[in-house]
């Protein structure tokens, strides 16, 4: 099968190749996903959909899954603990690992018996059963000596299962993004306008990943030219300015 | 037995049709004499045996002892009743109350492809083709058997769906109230 | 060969799928343990020859030996069904082991969708579905095909999936990897 994985030719920074070997490398920890520009790869992808010409709609389905495992597992490598309160931070990385470990050995399990079922389907294939039709004396069944068997409520419970239609999914456990790098950028850029002003000032009372999204912003208007920065110390105040 | 015999035994318990000695010869990859040898061998092994060795219509074949048959009859020439599965119970009750009902729309309504439970149910004897619609699938409806097998005197006996129906509209609605859930289902 | 040993062959000869020992007390009007004793005498007459019997999917059934296996298929024309893809045996393991299981779930095991695979295997009749899940989700199970392609009795003779672990050593390397990439994020 000719997946979307194995089609997909990436030209990355730190990768050439295609998709799946990039996936089985992270996989095996011999690149590291930190380094990869995610983004770059959705690109590629609209690139590669392009040259198509047309959607598979099962090709699409797999690059979202792969995508989206992606940046799941780099956003757990980059923001270790986000859902968890402050006395529980030091335990995070942790956590993470033991999450993608319990994962990859789950995998590899499961690897490992489909290698079995594979070796099972093919001797099994040894052993032929007769499918030869019945002698026509057994092969009629009498209408009249059949008895009842089932309940029909068997069938109104089924037809009446199908009228309801199924409960929303329950995304909730799905922390939704609550910042968005555009607003940060215009509450920094408005910081700025006033002049100097502490790192610590503008994510007071926040949560980490605000933190996260501002510092991302912060480094957006450095890339711009708008903004710079002091630092004295590791873990001192920083200080940012036109 | 020598291991022609046995793999004579072998092809003539898979073919279903009789087979020709010139037939056996090719599959085993050797002379016909040896094959007429091998049958020979084989009709002597089955001597009291529960198949029997016959040559019928210019060829071989195995055939169960005659004195199974009453046996036979009671094991195979019944209804098979074993316990639906979730799949072939919602296809039977599509088909039931909708009837006639190609496979597409049952799909439609499942929100799943349901080509191994329809081919289940026919196979079974529940339900049964019943021409074409007018975009040339097969419909299906219940036959004979599936009233007798529910104990149903007529498809006006089956169960009103308004009992496991958390909100009943008039009855004369269901095919589009399937329809409709069945496509917020697939979506 | 006992007389009741006889009307077991040929049962077993005529009947498409696995008997179980129930069904074969029942038609021959007998008690289970005749009919216990009847396959032993079976199995130990058919030593030797084309047809061998076999336990799988909870009954008995008789099938071609394995050295006829390839003049059957010549005579046949019947090839080997493709050797199962390692997505398809994967998700064949996901679904054997921890069934009833659905589509999502035999995604998020192997990190890529499975749809196709899925597909496959329904197509092939190994698999099948068996209800819904809370969320609407159609849910798989393995059939009784399953089993008796597989040669097995029952689910309990799967062999155990613990052996193919990582070794201790192999996954305390795995950690210590991941948590020194866990703490050089965090520092």
């Amino acid at each position: 099968m000719a997946t979307v994985a194995h089609r997909l030719e990436l030209d990355l920074d730190v990768f050439a190749g295609p998709f799946d070997l990039l996936l089985s490398l992270v996989l095996r920890e011999e690149l590291d996903l930190l380094e990869v520009e995610l983004a770059e790869i959705v690109l590629a992808y609209v690139d590669h959909l392009e040259a198509e010409g047309e959607l598979d709609l099962e090709a699409a389905t797999e690059f979202l899954v792969l995508i989206a495992a992606l940046l799941e597992l780099k956003s757990r490598l980059m923001l270790p603990g986000e859902e968890l309160p402050d006395d529980l931070d030091a335990l995070a990385p942790a956590e993470a690992a033991e999450e993608l470990l319990e994962r990859l050995l789950q995998y590899a399990r499961f690897r490992g018996a489909g290698g079995w079922m594979a070796a099972a389907h093919a001797a099994g294939q040894a052993y032929l059963h007769r499918s030869a039709p019945l002698p026509p004396g057994l092969r009629r069944v009498s209408v009249e000596v059949a008895e009842r068997a089932y309940d029909p409520d068997v069938l109104g419970a089924a037809v009446g299962s199908l009228l309801r239609t199924p409960p929303p999914l329950d995304l909730r456990h799905i922390a939704a993004p609550r910042v968005s790098v555009a607003e940060r950028l215009a509450l920094l850029r408005s910081l700025l306008a006033r002049g100097r002003f502490s790192f610590d000032e503008a994510v007071e009372g926040a949560d980490r990943v605000t933190e996260a999204v501002t510092l991302f912003a912060l480094l957006e208007l450095y890339k711009r030219g708008e903004a710079a920065w002091e630092q004295a110390e590791p873990f001192g105040p920083i200080t940012v300015h036109a | 037995m020598t291991a022609l015999a046995a793999q004579v035994e072998a092809l003539l318990f898979l073919a279903p049709e009789p087979v020709t000695v010139e037939e056996l010869a090719d599959a085993l990859q050797t002379g016909e004499e040896a094959v007429r040898d091998a049958l020979e061998d084989l009709a002597g092994a089955l001597e009291g045996r529960g198949v029997v060795l016959r040559e019928v219509a210019g060829g071989w074949a195995l055939a169960s002892h005659p004195d199974a048959e009453e046996a036979a009859r009671r094991l195979l020439a019944r209804p098979r009743t074993s316990a639906l599965t979730a799949a072939q119970a919602e296809t039977l009750a599509i088909v039931g109350y909708l009837q006639p009902v190609s496979r597409p729309e049952v799909a439609r309504i499942r929100g799943v492809a349901s080509e191994s439970a329809t081919a289940a149910l026919v196979e079974r004897g529940l339900i049964e083709e019943s021409g074409r619609s007018q975009f040339g699938a097969v419909l299906y409806r219940t036959t004979p058997l599936f009233l007798k097998l529910f104990g149903l005197r007529s498809l006006d006996d089956l169960p009103d769906p308004a009992q496991w129906d958390p909100s009943p509209e008039d009855e004369s609605a269901l095919r589009d109230r399937l329809l409709r859930a069945g496509e917020q289902r697939a979506g």
